[in-house]
């Protein structure tokens, strides 16, 4: 990771306001080229709205400015930030429970043939070997053909990471994506995680078990309500200081108890 | 975009997807198995009862001849219906399309561009249904409603309440186009056939298509990821107004004179072979093949029930009887086959 | 098989009367005219658009053209509940008189009238008779214009049969609508018509979606025919569903000779229809009177103080050769 | 149950409510705001345009008289489409209740006996529908697209197709109370202010109005909270076949003959209602006070329309205008007020 | 807790079969009084299945059987489960997007006055009270009025725990309940499910981070393609060896490597 080269993503003074919640107030935040960076922060501080900001789903306040690698971005959309190769496992898993699996797994960005019609077979065998491979489901239910609807939690999850991570993106950014998930699909996800960085990309992680953050992650961003309340690095904090700071913002709003 | 990058350290052999079993090939297409099933029974049904109609073809020309009036709105209103939106203004877009096809035609001469006319009155018409469902929001079963009369009003306000004949020499090769016999086929009933092909086509195999189905199951998922919700559902109103337009012609072609009142009686036929071929009011859900299925037993139950020897107060309760015994045992064929 | 019968007795009114209101259209109503400070609520009957509904209105026009008088129009689809539920509005908007529709009989609306009545509204009758109310307020201003319904109906039929050479035990289809009180006469008047020469009269019931929009009744059509192939006159009771007569007979597959098809109510597309021999018979009940008469009326009542006229709007046959003379006066919907 | 356990070791002062801001309450509210201020904007416009019309008592009496005769079944209706199903079958459950009504007094001579018979026919009929949804599974849509024939086939087949006078000197006292005065208000009107301020009890006061808008909301939460679905279904689609029949009875008495067409022109008009009134399509929202709104703005506008000197072929552009109107202001009002 | 006394739940030679899914495969299971019993398993195990056959939402295939404090039971429905004093967090949450957070909290349970009107007063007293003074969320969309559907991941979390905990309940069965909840809010309901053996209560808790099951059970079954693939006790296997079992039947489906 370069600090001279502008950040992949930049946001700046941003707000949200809905109604009468302010969840988000004057953040400033980046990503550079190949780092990691972890983002904390109590239940409806407003990390979820962070991302959607990023993803281009919610339009920032007046005031707020969206760079992506040094450019400010005007209009900026999903399907732009998409197009320009960032994916995300949204908290909320963004599936259309009726739809196969196949369907999901490449919903918004299906392989066309050069007749532009769809490349149902590719789908549907790429589907079959991330399932297979990947997500190394035990359940007899793993069919691309089936619909999302019926599946089990962790593997409505699996569904949704396997669709961000297994496609080239420059930057990941994953909101709780181990919610739901098995000890070993944990660890395979954590593992991925690991894998962007090594591959040059970047990713946002977000997770309430620092055990799974503060390994994998460059820098830590703590989000208080709506307000960065402060950024570490693994490297300046330990495991346990890190638990009773998040502690203390949570009780007091404050990093200093 | 969509080149999948599995990372080479992990190399996966592309191994094939997991047969399908007939009991799966089964399960999955339940609904439109339960829609072939009861399709059958019916005609069985039919057969029996009236033997001497029902293996006669004039009877099947007929249907071939009318069935399509209303049945290409239904094979176009499953798109919206996909799209967990309503449409109730076709009826009055078929009559308003005529009136563009009708005035061009007056002034400029031209059926070609009569024709055209006709068809953007008709586009102009679903966008702006379109607009007012996905882009203000406003639920799509009322805002409908109210377009329905307003279309109808100004069809009327336009046309000063009068029919007109459509007996011109110059539409003659339009009407063997529209309403001649193609091997012996009714040319509406080929029409029908043709845009059935090509909805048929674009829900299953283009993008489009892909992305109407994940607007109708949520809309939210579909907006996080990035598909242009807005532009879906305008599309899906913009072709149904499209396709009624194109139905108002074939329709006036037909019987040679433009009625202001065109359009009224087929409300609730092509809802209802939308809904008898599957498709689900929730949206997501739904198939071309089962609309086109849905509309030939819609549109052979009323006459099946008259033909078979029921008639005077009778036809009615057989007409209702028939859809409820339908809709129960697709239901029941569907559960079945599911479990 | 078509039939060359001289034109009947009745068909006289070549276009004379009519001549009268040539160029009423049009005009708007001036101070100066008689009646001008009469306010009148009209009732034209059907839908919107419909032709038999579009000559009545136009008859209507035409009146408040001619006399002044300023008039509000309700158009109830030709459902009584309509009628009923519009009647009230139209009182409340306090009009000097109304032009109602007689379908939902002298039970519902003689209450009505009695109310009208009560706050100085006169009403007349229009199309369909109501016996009671007419009697009782005749002297009042309550007229009726139109044709005496079971009469026309069971005159169609006898002369459908007549001029097709129909022989007892054949059968004739008859499509109307029975479930209408005072409307359904006529149908009735034709059954029996069938009926007293011989003939098995195979009945369908209009239903709602055809009442409003003809051709989507084109699969019952199909059906019936298809279903009794002897069948070889046809009575559509319903201005519009006679006007789509070639439709329903292509749809079927017959050609112009397989069956008599007879019908009621004048307008474009039945002259077509006659024209191109797929309808063969049909009487004309002479709508624009229906719609000129009562306004006249109304306005002779409120000026001059007249008693309600009884008026038999019941008009000629019309068939292939004798259409000519009142084409043009059909393409203005005059006639 | 029902009695909460917040565990003592954490004694919690049992807090007051936050207090609701006006801009929380208006939040709260806003489609119910959005429809009071459309309303009143088309009232305005009403009496600017025909001020001897609209200043005076007697268009509103016949307001008072004609609403009812659908507006009830708004009422009902709403109840159906909170739960996420639709009915099209009540306007022949209206006339199938009242040869119920006609027979059973023909047999017994009571007129208590006659009403009892109307009811519960028309309770039985929304049953059927319940039943068919509610247990079998069917799409509502449909399944009561084919219960509208099919009610309205039996009703024909038993009347044979022919009227019934209620001229009956004994239904003098139901005639009163039906289609009576009281205080020089309509009779029929108090009926629908009753029905009215009933269902608004039922649905914002009792346990059952509560699980009516889960089940509408989601139906799978409910079931996994031990809400009883099918109950809860079958219950608002028997109360509308109640109401609808009981409104047969209002609209036949009132104008004194069973008309075995009675109910057919009023099915747009009270689903317009419910939903020009707020009530979503999708379920889970809605109230009785919307749909009241709803039903007498829809009453109105034809009214309006035409006595605001509207005449011939445009009656129908103004009222679809003004329904797209009010939808457009109703929208972009409820909008405001969220943000 | 007391073994001679009959279980408080049990299921009996329970299968449950979707299609030609089998999610559940002769299932013997039992919960006692005062007793806190862990189930772990791989995604699409049967967990949720289990959970949702204990509440009678699912009904066993032929030949299982559901027994309550000692007898078998017929037609158990939700219902009835409920009124036998039984609650559960559902993985899916259950919620009503559409309707406030108190409707939401007594949603199937509904407190009415004499006249058997809602006691809706009452309803947004205890709501507000529970919200502030349990779930203590730090954002400013706390009134008990506001719907469900725009609240954050971890809010509506707080919600369906909330209902279930805080009203007295024989048996609480929590199917992944600290999913998205950040670090204090998890720790209060692991708090809360040692405080419902305290007050002689039972619980079935469903986790996949064992290091939140295994210091607050009695016992641990291990569920493994819808069996039962081992049971132990806290006292009989330490915190490592148990992480590496669960690893090896997820690979194998056998306890032993
Ligand atoms: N209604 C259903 N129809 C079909 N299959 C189902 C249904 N419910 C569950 N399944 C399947 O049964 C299996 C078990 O599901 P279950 O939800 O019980 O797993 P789980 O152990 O809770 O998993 P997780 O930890 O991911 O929540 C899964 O493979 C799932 O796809
Ligand atoms: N569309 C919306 N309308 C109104 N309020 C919203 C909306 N989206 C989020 N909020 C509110 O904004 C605040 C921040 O929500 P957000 O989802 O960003 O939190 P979060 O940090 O992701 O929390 P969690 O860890 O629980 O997922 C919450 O209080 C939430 O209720
Ligand atoms: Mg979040
Ligand atoms: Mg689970």
């Amino acid at each position: 990771m370069d600090a001279t080269e502008p950040p992949v993503m930049e946001l700046r003074g941003v707000s949200k306001t809905f109604g009468e919640v302010r969840a988000l107030s004057d953040v400033d935040f980046h990503v550079r080229r190949g780092e990691i960076v972890g983002l904390l922060g109590d239940n409806g501080s407003g990390k979820s709205t962070m991302v959607k900001m990023m993803m281009g789903y919610h339009r920032p306040d007046p005031g707020g400015e969206v760079w992506f690698e040094g450019e400010r971005v005007q209009g900026w959309s999903v399907a732009k930030a998409r197009a320009l190769g960032i994916e995300t496992v949204y908290q909320e898993r963004a599936l259309a429970d009726l739809q196969s699996v196949w369907r999901n797994m490449f919903m918004g960005r299906e392989p066309v043939n050069r007749f532009g019609l769809l490349d149902i077979r590719r789908m549907r065998r790429e589907a079959a070997a991330l399932m297979k491979g990947h997500m190394g489901f035990t359940s007899g239910a793993v069919h691309p053909d089936n619909v999302v609807q019926t599946m089990s939690g962790g593997e409505k999850q699996g569904v949704a990471i396997t669709r961000a991570l297994f496609f080239e993106a420059r930057l990941v950014v994953l909101d709780e994506p181990t919610m739901g998930l098995s000890l070993s699909e944990t660890q395979k996800t954590l593992d991925f995680v690991r894998s962007i960085k090594e591959a040059g990309r970047s990713a946002v992680f977000i997770d309430h078990n620092v055990y799974h953050v503060y390994p994998v992650v460059d820098r830590l961003v703590l989000l208080d309500r709506g307000r960065i309340a402060g950024e570490f690095t693994p490297a300046g904090i330990t495991l346990e200081q890190l638990t009773d700071r998040l502690r203390t913002v949570a009780r007091t709003g404050r990093l200093e108890g | 975009m969509a080149k999948t990058g599995i990372p080479p350290r992990e190399e996966v052999a592309a191994e094939a997807v997991p047969r399908i079993t007939p009991r799966l090939f089964l399960r999955r297409h339940a609904l439109t198995t339960g829609t072939i099933g009861i399709a059958v029974v019916m005609w069985t049904i039919f057969i029996v009862a009236a033997p001497d109609v029902f293996l006669n073809s004039r009877i099947y020309s007929a249907f071939g001849i009318t069935t399509p009036l209303w049945g290409m709105m239904a094979l176009a209103l499953t798109f919206v219906v996909i799209t967990r939106e309503m449409d109730l203004s076709f009826v009055s877009v078929m009559a308003l399309g005529m009136v563009g096809f009708v005035r061009v035609h007056e002034f400029t001469g031209s059926v070609l561009l009569a024709i055209l006319a006709c068809l953007l009155v008709g586009l102009a018409c679903g966008l702006f249904n379109g607009f007012l469902v996905a882009v203000l929001g406003i639920p799509s079963l009322v805002i409908t409603l109210g377009t329905m009369f307003f279309f109808r009003g100004i069809e009327l306000a336009l046309l000063d309440g009068t029919g007109v004949p459509l007996t011109d020499d110059a539409f003659g090769t339009l009407r063997d186009v529209l309403n001649g016999k193609t091997a012996g086929i009714p040319n509406e009933f080929v029409w029908m056939v043709i845009i059935g092909v090509l909805l048929w086509v674009v829900l299953n195999r283009t993008r489009y298509g892909a992305h109407l189905f994940v607007v109708g199951d949520n809309v939210d998922s579909a907006r996080l990821m990035g598909i242009r919700v807005t532009r879906v559902k305008m599309t899906a109103f913009g072709t149904l107004g499209v396709v009624a337009a194109f139905s108002g012609m074939v329709a006036s072609m037909q019987s040679s004179y433009l009625w202001p009142t065109l359009g009224d009686g087929s409300l609730l036929l092509p809802i209802a072979a939308v809904f008898l071929g599957g498709t689900s009011v929730f949206g997501g859900i739904g198939t071309i093949f089962g609309t086109f299925l849905g509309a030939l037993m819609v549109g052979s139950i009323q006459a099946g029930v008259i033909s078979a020897g029921i008639s005077g107060f009778y036809t009615q309760l057989f007409f209702g009887l028939i859809i409820i015994v339908s809709l129960v045992m697709q239901t029941l064929i569907s559960r079945r086959m599911r479990s | 098989d078509d039939n060359g019968d001289e034109n009947d007795a009745q068909d006289t009114e070549d276009g004379q009367a009519a001549a009268d209101e040539d160029e009423a259209g049009g005009e708007t109503p001036s101070g100066d005219q008689w009646c001008s400070d009469v306010s009148i609520a009209a009732f034209p009957g059907g839908g919107q658009g419909t032709p038999f509904t579009n000559n009545v209105h136009n008859g209507y026009m035409a009146a408040e053209a001619d006399l002044g008088p300023d008039v509000t129009y309700f158009f109830s689809e030709w459902s009584e509940e309509q009628m009923v539920a519009q009647f009230r509005e139209a009182m409340a908007l306090e009009p000097d008189g109304m032009a109602v529709m007689g379908h939902p009989g002298d039970a519902a609306m003689g209450p009505l009238i009695d109310e009208a009545y009560e706050n100085d509204i006169q009403v007349t009758v229009v199309n369909v008779e109501l016996p009671e109310s007419q009697e009782q307020y005749a002297a009042d201003g309550t007229g009726y214009v139109g044709a005496p319904n079971y009469d026309a109906g069971k005159r169609l039929a006898e002369e459908a049969v007549n001029r097709s050479g129909a022989e007892s035990g054949e059968q004739a289809f008859v499509w109307g609508l029975l479930a209408q009180e005072g409307r359904g006469q006529r149908t009735q008047g034709i059954v029996d018509g069938f009926e007293e020469a011989g003939l098995e009269v195979v009945y369908q019931e209009i239903d709602q979606a055809t009442n409003s929009d003809a051709p989507a009744g084109t699969p019952t059509f199909t059906g019936a025919m298809a279903a009794n192939p002897d069948i070889s006159i046809v009575v559509t009771d319903h201005g519009d569903l006679t006007a789509t007569a070639q439709t329903y007979m292509e749809a079927a597959g017959l050609q112009p000779d397989d069956v008599y098809f007879a019908g009621f109510d004048l307008n474009p597309a039945s002259v077509d229809a006659l024209d191109s021999g797929y309808l063969d018979l049909l009487i004309d009940q002479q709508p624009f009177l229906q719609g000129y008469l009562p306004i006249l009326q109304i306005c002779l009542t409120q000026v001059y103080g007249f008693s309600g006229l009884f008026i038999d709007t019941a008009g000629a046959f019309i068939d292939v050769d004798n259409v000519d003379a009142i084409r043009g006066l059909v393409e203005q919907e005059i006639r």
